[in-house]
C-alpha cells in the first residue's frame, strides 16, 4: 500500500517521458489516450487512498531512496499522504484530469500538440511531488518543477515575444518568491535541523509562541506563498499569464499551481499557530489583494483577465481565512474554487474557441443560443462563485466570513463587500457573454458553434460538482437540521494543530443568509437592468462620451447605483489597475534586470582587455591580501 | 663587519622579486616582461638554495633544479608564442592586444 | 648557520684583484713605453677601405637559428638533473642508473621527435 | 601513480604517432590509454599508498578527483573528434590534452609541494600552447599570451610562497609540514605566513578567483571552444582539487588565518561574476564569466572547510563540469554551422532537435541550480556544509547570486525555445555530433535524483 502512493506522481511522469520523447512520432490519438490515462489511473490511486481514510486510515509514507545526506542532515525522497494531501490529490488528479480530456478537443489542431500534452503531464507531476513530499525539499523540488512548467506553458506559443515575456515575468517572480522560500527552508533547517515535517512539527510544538525565530520562517514561508500564489505585490504574473492556451490557465488557476502557497501555509499550519503575527499578515495580504483584485475585475474587458483577476481574488480569500486560523475552510475553498474556478476557464475556452480567438466580451453578447451547453453550465459556475446559496461557493465562503466576523469585524465587511463585488463582476461577465444581442463580427456569427463532446462532457462534470460540491461543508445551522456533520472539516482535522472553532449564533447565520441572498438578488436585478435591458456595453477604451449615453435612460434607483457604487468602484478599479498594477509592481518587476545590468556595466569597466591593467590590479590584489591580513 | 644572516638572503631574494615584479609591471615589451618574470624565479631559487643551506638538506637545491628545468620548458614556449605573435601582429607591446574585453 | 665574515677570507680575493687590475694597467703603460714612435703622413690620414655599408645591420635572421637555439637550451637544462646523479652515483647504485637510464631515454624521444619533424633540417 | 605513468605513455605515444605515420590510430589509441588509466585509478580505490618516497599519495580523495578527470577528458574526447583530426597538427594537440591532464593527475594525487608545481606547470604549459592553438587567430593569439603572462606570473608568487615555506618548516612534504606547524603553532617566523598567502595567489588564479580573473574571461573567450572547454571543465577541477588538498591537509592547523581570505574572495567572486555575466551578449563569454560565478561558490568549501565540505566540493565540480561539456558541445556544433557563437545564436534548436534542446535546458538548469537537477544539489551541499561552517551571511550572499544567475542562464532556456533566425540552421550535421550533450543532460538528470550515490563516496 505504502509504495502505491508512489505510483500517484511517476504515472503522469511516465506519460510525460513518452509523449516527450516520441513526440511528433505518436499518432494524435495515441498522445491523448496516453497523458489522459495515466492521470486518470493516478486520479483512481488516489480516490482509493481517499476511500482508506474515510474508513479510517492514518497516513501513508514511503522512501523511494535516500536523497541528501549532508551536515547531519538525512532526507529521502520520499512521499506522504495523509488527510490534506489526499484532498489537494483528488482536486489534482481529478480536476485535472477533465482539464486533460478537455485539452484533446482544444488542443487538437494545434501542430504542437503532443508537446503541450508532455507539458500538461509534467505540470501534475510536479504539483503532485510537491503536495506529496514528506519533506521541504521534495516540496521545494516540485515547487521550482511548477514553475518552471508554467513558464514553459505560458510561452508554449513561443513565436509570440510577448508571450515568452510573460512566460518570463512568471518565471522571475516566482524565483523572487522561491528566494524567500528558499531562506525560510535554510532558516528551519538552521532552527530544527530538520526538513523533515514530522521532525520539524514535534519539534516546533515546544517552542513558545510569537517565538521571532517561527516568526521569521512563517514570514519567508509566506513571502514563497505571495509569489507562487500570486498576492501582492507578488500577483501581476498571473493575469499576464493569459498568454498561454485557455486550459493551462484552466490548470494553473484552479488545480495547480495557484494553491501551492495555499497548500504550503496549511501543511506548515504548526509555525504559522505558532505566530500570530505573521498570521495577522496574511490575512491582511489576504484581504487587501481579494480587494483591489476585485474592484480591478469590475473594468477588464478581457474574459480571461476578469477570470484571472477573480482567481486573485479568490486566493486572497483563502488567505485570509489561513490567516485567522481557519485553515479547514481555506482547504475547502481551494476545492470547492477549484471545480467552479476550472469550470469558468474551460467554459470561457469554450466560448473562445466558438468566436474563433476572439476574447473581448464587448464583442460578444447572445451567445446564449448558440452555445447552449456552455452557456449553462457557465451560469452555474458564476451562481457557485458568487456565492448563491446552496451552491458550493455559498458554503466556503459564508464559512470565511464568518470565520473573518470572529477575528474581527472590520474585515469581515470588507471582505462580504468584495464578495458582493465577486458576484457584480461576475454577472457582468455573464450577461455581457451570454445576453443581449451578438456584437461580433458577421464573419465571427456564421461560426458560432457548440464545441464538441470531448469538451463539454468535462464541462457537465465540473458543473455538477460546483453545483454539490459545498455540501460536504454544510454550515453549523444546516448540518443540524440534517442531522450531518460538517464532512470536510472532520476528515481534515487530523492534519490541523489545535483547530480553530468558529461556531456563530445560528441567529447570525441566518442573517448573514438573509443578507447574501437579498445582496445578490440585489446584484442580479441591477446587472441584468443595466446589461440586458438597458444594453450597457462598456465604452472602447477611446471613446469616453458613451458613458452619457448610458445613463440618459436610467432610473432614478440606476442614478443612485451609479453615482454611488458604480463610479467609485469604477475608479477606484481604474485607479488599482492603471497606476499600481501597470506602473509600480511591472516597474519594479522590470527594474530589477535593469538595476543588474546597471551594475554589470559598472563591472566590466574593468575588463579592459590590456594585459598590462591586469597585471597591475593582480599585484594591487595581492598587496590588498597581505594589507588584509595585516590589519586583522 | 656584521654577521649575513639567513634573513640578509631574505631581504636579498625579496628585493630581487620586487624588482622582477616592478619590471613586469612597468614594461610594455612582452619579451623584457618575460625576462623580469625570470628575474623573479631567480630570486625564488636564490631564496631556496640559501634556505637549504641554512637547514643542511639538499632537497632545497633539488627544488631549484626543478625550478630551472620548467623555466627552460616556459621560455622555450614563451618564445614560441611570441614569435607566433609577431608574425600576425608583426608587435610584441602588450597593450597592442586588447581585443578581447567586456 | 652563520655565515661568519672575517676580513681574512677576503684575502685571496683582493690580491686577485690587484693582480688583474695590476696586469691591465701595467700592459697599457708598457705597450706606450716600449714601442717605437715614427710619425708620416700616411700614417695620420684617415685610414679608409671595404665596400659601403648596404642596410641596417639588424637583419630578420632565419626562424631555424631560433628554433635551434630553443632547442638547445631545452636539452642543456635537462643536463642540471645528472649533477645530484653523478654525485651520488655509487650511493644510488643500480637503481639510480637504470632511473637515469629512464630519463634519458626520454629526452632520446624527444630528440627522435625533433629530428622526424624535421626541426634541424636546415633547408 | 599506475595512472599518472600511463597516461604520460599515452601522451609519448600520441606524440610519437605523427612521425612513425600513425595517425589513424590516434584517436582510438588516446581513448583506449584514457580507459586503462581509468580502470586503474578506480583500482585504486580504497587504498592508501605513497609513492617516490612519499612526493606522490594515492587515497580515495585523490582516487575520486583522477577518476573525475579522466572521465570528463573522455568525454571531451567524444565530442572533440573531427576538431584535431581536421587540423593539421591532431597529433600534437592530442599529445598536449594528454599531458595536461597528467598534470592535473599530479595535482590531485601530490603530497609534496614539488609534484603540486610540477603539476601545475606541466598542465600550465601545455594549456599555453592550446590556448594558442588557432595560430592564424589574432584573439586565439592574445589569449594565449594573456594566459602565459599572467600564469607564468602567478607561477613566480606561487614558488616564492613554496620557497618561504620550505624556509620556515625546512620541508616540502605536507605531512611534515603540518606535523611542523602543528608543533611549532604560534612561533612561526612572520615570513611562513606570507609564503601561504603567495601560494594561496598563485593557485587561486589558476581557479580565477577575484581579484585574481581578468585573465579569464578574456582566455575563455579566445581560445578554440573546445580548449575552453577542457579548460573549463578539467583544468578547474584539478586546480580545485589541489587547492583545496593543500589547504586542507597542510595548513589546516593555521585554518583561522585564511578561512577569512576564502570566505570574502568566494563572496566577491560569485557576484562580480554573476553580475558580469548578465551583461554579456555572446554565450562563450557569458559562459566564462558565469564560470567565474561558479569558482566563487567552490571557494565556499575552503570558507567552510572540514565537515562536509569535500563531498560538497567535489560533486558541485562533477555537476558543474558535466553541464559545461553539455553546452559546449552545443555552442561548438553552433559555432562550426554558423560561425556565431552569441545567445541568440542557439535559436531554434527546439525546432530542428526538440530532444536536444531539453537537454540544453537541463544542462543550463543544472548551472543554475534549479531542482531537480545536479547542479541544484551540489549547491545545496555547499550552502549546507557552508551553514554548519557558520558562514551564514556567505549563503545569503550565495543564495542571492545565484538568483541573479537564474536571470541569465534562462536567456539561453529562452532562446533555444524561440524560432529560427537564420532558416538554414542546421545545428548537428549527424546526430552523433550531439552525444555528449545527451549524456551530459541524462548524467545531470540522474545525478539530481540520485546525488546520494556520488555524494557518499568522500
Amino acid at each position: 500500500m505504502d509504495l502505491i502512493i508512489s505510483l500517484i506522481p511517476l504515472l503522469p511522469l511516465a506519460g510525460f517521458i513518452l509523449i516527450g520523447v516520441l513526440n511528433k512520432k505518436l499518432p494524435k490519438g495515441m498522445v491523448g489516450i496516453i497523458s489522459n490515462t495515466t492521470v486518470l489511473s493516478s486520479f483512481i490511486i488516489s480516490f482509493y487512498l481517499f476511500l482508506s481514510f474515510i474508513k479510517g486510515a492514518d497516513s501513508y509514507s514511503t522512501e523511494l531512496f535516500p536523497w541528501i545526506n549532508a551536515g547531519g542532515l538525512h532526507l529521502g525522497l520520499s512521499f506522504m499522504v495523509d488527510h490534506l494531501t489526499a484532498v489537494m490529490l483528488l482536486v489534482i488528479t481529478g480536476v485535472g484530469f477533465l482539464i486533460h480530456v478537455y485539452s484533446i478537443g482544444y488542443m487538437q489542431h494545434d501542430e504542437d500538440y503532443p508537446r503541450f500534452m508532455s507539458y500538461l503531464n509534467l505540470f501534475v507531476f510536479f504539483m503532485l511531488l510537491l503536495v506529496m513530499g514528506s519533506n521541504y525539499v521534495v516540496m521545494f523540488a516540485g515547487w521550482e518543477g511548477v514553475g518552471l512548467c508554467s513558464y514553459l506553458l505560458i510561452g508554449f506559443w513561443f513565436k509570440n515575444t510577448d508571450y515568452n515575456n510573460a512566460g518570463r515575468k512568471a518565471f522571475v517572480m516566482n524565483r523572487i518568491g522561491d528566494f524567500g522560500f528558499l531562506l525560510g527552508m535554510f532558516l528551519i533547517y538552521q532552527t530544527f535541523s530538520s526538513l523533515d515535517y514530522k521532525e520539524v512539527f514535534e519539534a516546533a510544538k515546544n517552542y513558545p509562541k510569537g517565538d521571532p525565530t517561527i516568526t521569521a520562517i512563517t514570514l519567508l514561508l509566506f513571502v514563497g506563498a505571495v509569489g507562487k500564489s500570486a498576492q501582492i505585490p507578488l500577483y501581476t504574473w498571473l493575469p499576464d499569464a493569459m498568454a498561454g492556451p485557455t486550459p493551462v490557465s484552466a490548470l494553473i488557476h484552479a488545480a495547480t499551481m495557484v494553491t501551492a502557497g495555499v497548500y504550503m501555509v496549511i501543511r506548515s499550519n504548526v509555525l504559522y499557530m505558532l505566530s500570530p503575527f505573521s498570521g495577522e499578515v496574511v490575512a491582511f495580504i489576504g484581504m487587501i489583494t481579494a480587494l483591489m483584485a476585485a474592484t480591478i475585475g469590475l473594468k477588464q474587458n478581457d474574459i480571461k483577465k476578469v477570470l484571472a483577476y477573480s482567481t486573485v481574488s479568490q486566493l486572497g480569500f483563502m488567505f485570509v481565512a489561513l490567516g485567522v486560523g481557519a485553515y479547514t475552510t481555506g482547504l475547502f475553498h481551494v476545492v470547492t474554487h477549484a471545480f467552479f474556478k476550472a469550470l469558468l476557464f474551460l467554459c470561457a475556452g469554450s466560448v473562445i474557441h466558438a468566436m474563433g480567438g476572439e476574447q473581448d466580451i464587448r464583442r460578444m453578447g447572445g451567445l446564449k443560443k448558440y452555445l447552449p451547453v456552455t452557456h449553462i453550465t457557465f451560469l452555474m459556475g458564476v451562481l457557485a462563485i458568487s456565492g448563491i446559496p446552496l451552491f458550493s461557493g455559498f458554503f466556503s465562503k459564508d464559512e470565511i466570513l464568518a470565520a473573518t466576523w470572529v477575528h474581527s469585524p472590520l474585515m469581515f465587511v470588507v471582505m462580504a463587500f468584495t464578495s458582493l463585488l465577486t458576484a457584480v463582476y461576475m454577472f457582468r461577465l455573464y450577461w455581457l457573454t451570454f445576453h443581449g444581442d451578438f456584437r461580433g463580427t458577421h464573419h465571427q456569427q456564421e461560426h458560432l458553434h457548440e464545441s464538441p463532446s470531448v469538451m463539454t462532457a468535462p464541462l457537465m462534470v465540473l458543473a455538477i460538482l460546483s453545483v454539490i460540491g459545498g455540501f460536504m461543508g454544510m454550515p453549523h445551522w444546516m448540518s443540524e437540521k440534517l442531522g450531518v456533520h460538517h464532512v470536510f472539516n472532520e476528515f481534515v482535522a487530523p492534519v490541523i494543530y489545535s483547530p480553530k472553532e468558529f461556531i456563530l449564533s445560528h441567529t447570525f447565520d441566518f442573517s448573514l443568509l438573509i443578507g447574501t441572498i437579498v445582496a445578490l438578488a440585489a446584484v442580479y436585478y441591477f446587472t441584468r437592468k443595466m446589461y440586458v435591458a438597458d444594453k450597457v456595453v462598456p465604452e472602447e477604451d477611446s471613446e469616453t462620451k458613451s458613458f452619457q449615453k448610458v445613463l440618459a435612460n436610467k432610473y432614478y434607483v440606476d442614478e443612485i447605483y451609479d453615482a454611488v457604487i458604480r463610479k467609485p468602484l469604477d475608479a477606484i478599479s481604474e485607479m488599482f489597475y492603471k497606476i499600481f498594477d501597470i506602473n509600480i509592481i511591472d516597474g519594479i518587476v522590470n527594474g530589477i534586470p535593469k538595476v543588474t545590468n546597471l551594475t554589470a556595466s559598472a563591472a566590466r569597466m574593468l575588463q579592459t582587455g590590456r594585459l598590462g591593467i591586469y597585471l597591475v590590479v593582480m599585484v594591487i590584489g595581492v598587496i590588498y591580501l597581505f594589507a588584509f591580513k595585516l590589519l586583522l | 663587519m656584521a654577521a649575513i644572516n639567513i634573513d640578509h638572503y631574505l631581504l636579498l631574494s625579496a628585493v630581487l622579486f620586487c624588482i622582477g615584479v616592478a619590471g613586469v609591471l612597468f614594461r610594455r615589451n612582452a619579451i623584457v616582461i618575460f625576462m623580469c618574470i625570470e628575474l623573479m624565479l631567480n630570486s625564488v631559487n636564490l631564496l631556496l638554495t640559501s634556505f637549504s643551506n641554512q637547514h643542511n638538506d639538499p632537497s632545497g637545491q633539488i627544488f631549484v633544479f626543478f625550478i630551472m628545468a620548467v623555466a627552460a620548458a616556459e621560455v622555450a614556449v614563451g618564445l614560441a608564442i611570441l614569435v607566433m605573435i609577431y608574425r600576425n601582429a608583426k608587435s610584441v607591446d602588450i597593450d597592442f592586444f586588447n581585443k578581447l574585453k567586456e | 648557520m652563520v655565515f661568519l665574515s672575517i676580513p681574512a677570507d677576503y684575502i685571496p680575493i683582493a690580491i686577485m684583484f690587484v693582480v688583474a687590475i695590476g696586469f691591465v694597467v701595467t700592459t697599457i703603460f708598457v705597450t706606450h713605453l716600449l714601442g717605437p714612435k715614427r710619425k708620416s703622413e700616411i700614417k695620420l690620414d684617415t685610414f679608409e677601405c671595404g665596400i659601403e655599408s648596404q642596410s641596417n645591420a639588424r637583419l630578420p635572421f632565419s626562424i631555424k637559428y631560433f628554433l635551434i637555439a630553443i632547442l638547445f637550451v631545452l636539452f642543456d637544462v635537462e643536463v642540471i638533473f645528472m649533477y645530484p646523479w653523478a654525485v651520488n652515483f655509487l650511493k644510488l647504485g643500480l637503481t639510480g642508473f637504470i632511473e637515469m637510464l629512464l630519463f634519458v631515454s626520454l629526452l632520446m624521444v624527444g630528440f627522435i621527435y625533433i629530428i622526424r619533424k624535421g626541426a634541424l633540417k636546415w633547408e | 601513480m599506475n595512472t599518472i605513468v600511463i597516461l604520460s605513455v599515452t601522451g609519448i605515444a600520441a606524440m610519437m604517432s605523427d612521425v612513425f605515420k600513425l595517425k589513424k590510430a590516434l584517436f582510438g589509441l588516446s581513448l583506449l590509454g584514457l580507459l586503462i588509466a581509468l580502470v586503474f585509478s578506480v583500482y585504486d580505490w580504497g587504498q592508501y599508498a605513497t609513492y617516490f618516497n612519499q612526493m606522490v599519495l594515492t587515497d580515495n580523495y585523490a582516487v575520486v578527483f583522477t577518476t573525475m578527470l579522466i572521465g570528463i577528458t573522455f568525454l571531451w574526447f567524444l565530442m572533440s573528434k573531427d576538431f584535431f583530426s581536421s587540423h593539421s597538427s591532431a597529433s600534437e594537440h592530442y599529445a598536449l590534452i594528454l599531458f595536461s591532464l597528467t598534470g592535473g593527475v599530479m595535482m590531485t594525487n601530490f603530497s609534496d609541494l614539488t609534484i603540486l608545481f610540477l603539476g601545475l606547470e606541466i598542465l600550465s604549459i601545455a594549456l599555453y600552447i592550446l590556448a594558442g592553438s588557432d595560430k592564424g587567430n589574432l584573439f586565439s593569439n592574445e589569449a594565449s599570451l594573456k594566459y602565459f603572462m599572467i600564469g607564468s606570473f602567478a607561477t613566480g608568487f606561487l614558488l616564492f610562497g613554496i620557497a618561504l615555506i620550505y624556509g620556515a618548516t625546512s620541508s616540502f612534504n605536507l605531512q611534515e609540514i603540518s606535523a611542523y606547524v602543528q608543533q611549532h603553532n604560534g612561533s612561526l617566523p612572520m615570513y611562513f605566513y606570507a609564503g601561504i598567502l603567495m601560494i594561496l595567489t598563485g593557485l587561486t588564479f589558476k581557479v580565477s578567483a577575484v581579484p585574481f580573473h581578468f585573465w579569464a574571461p578574456d582566455v575563455y573567450d579566445g581560445s578554440p571552444t573546445l580548449v575552453t572547454t577542457y579548460m573549463l571543465s578539467v583544468v578547474k577541477m584539478a586546480a580545485f582539487a589541489a587547492l583545496y588538498r593543500l589547504f586542507i591537509y597542510c595548513f589546516a592547523p593555521v585554518y583561522e588565518f585564511w578561512i577569512p581570505v576564502f570566505a570574502i574572495m568566494s563572496a566577491v567572486t560569485m557576484l562580480l561574476g554573476n553580475i558580469t555575466a548578465v551583461y554579456q551578449k555572446s554565450l562563450k563569454r557569458m559562459l566564462a564569466y558565469s564560470s567565474i560565478a561558479h569558482a566563487g561558490y567552490m571557494l565556499m568549501a575552503l570558507a567552510s572547510p572540514g565537515g562536509t565540505s569535500r563531498s560538497a566540493l567535489m560533486f558541485y565540480l562533477l555537476a558543474y563540469a558535466i553541464s559545461t561539456l553539455g553546452v559546449f558541445n552545443v555552442l561548438y556544433q553552433v559555432h562550426k554551422v554558423t560561425g556565431r557563437e552569441e545567445i541568440k545564436s542557439v535559436k531554434g534548436l527546439f525546432r530542428k532537435n526538440p530532444f536536444a534542446a531539453i537537454m540544453l535546458t537541463l544542462c543550463m538548469l543544472s548551472m543554475a541550480g534549479i531542482p531537480p537537477v545536479a547542479g541544484f544539489f551540489g549547491k545545496y551541499y555547499m550552502f549546507v556544509s557552508t551553514l554548519n561552517g557558520g558562514l551564514t551571511w556567505l549563503v545569503l550572499i550565495a543564495v542571492l547570486s545565484s538568483l541573479i544567475g537564474v536571470y541569465f542562464y534562462f536567456k539561453v532556456i529562452i532562446a533555444a525555445f524561440q524560432e529560427p533566425e537564420l532558416e538554414n540552421t542546421a545545428y548537428y550535421r549527424q546526430p552523433s555530433d550531439l552525444t555528449v550533450l545527451y549524456i551530459c543532460g541524462i548524467l545531470s538528470l540522474l545525478l539530481g535524483i540520485l546525488p546520494q550515490f556520488v555524494a557518499g563516496l568522500l
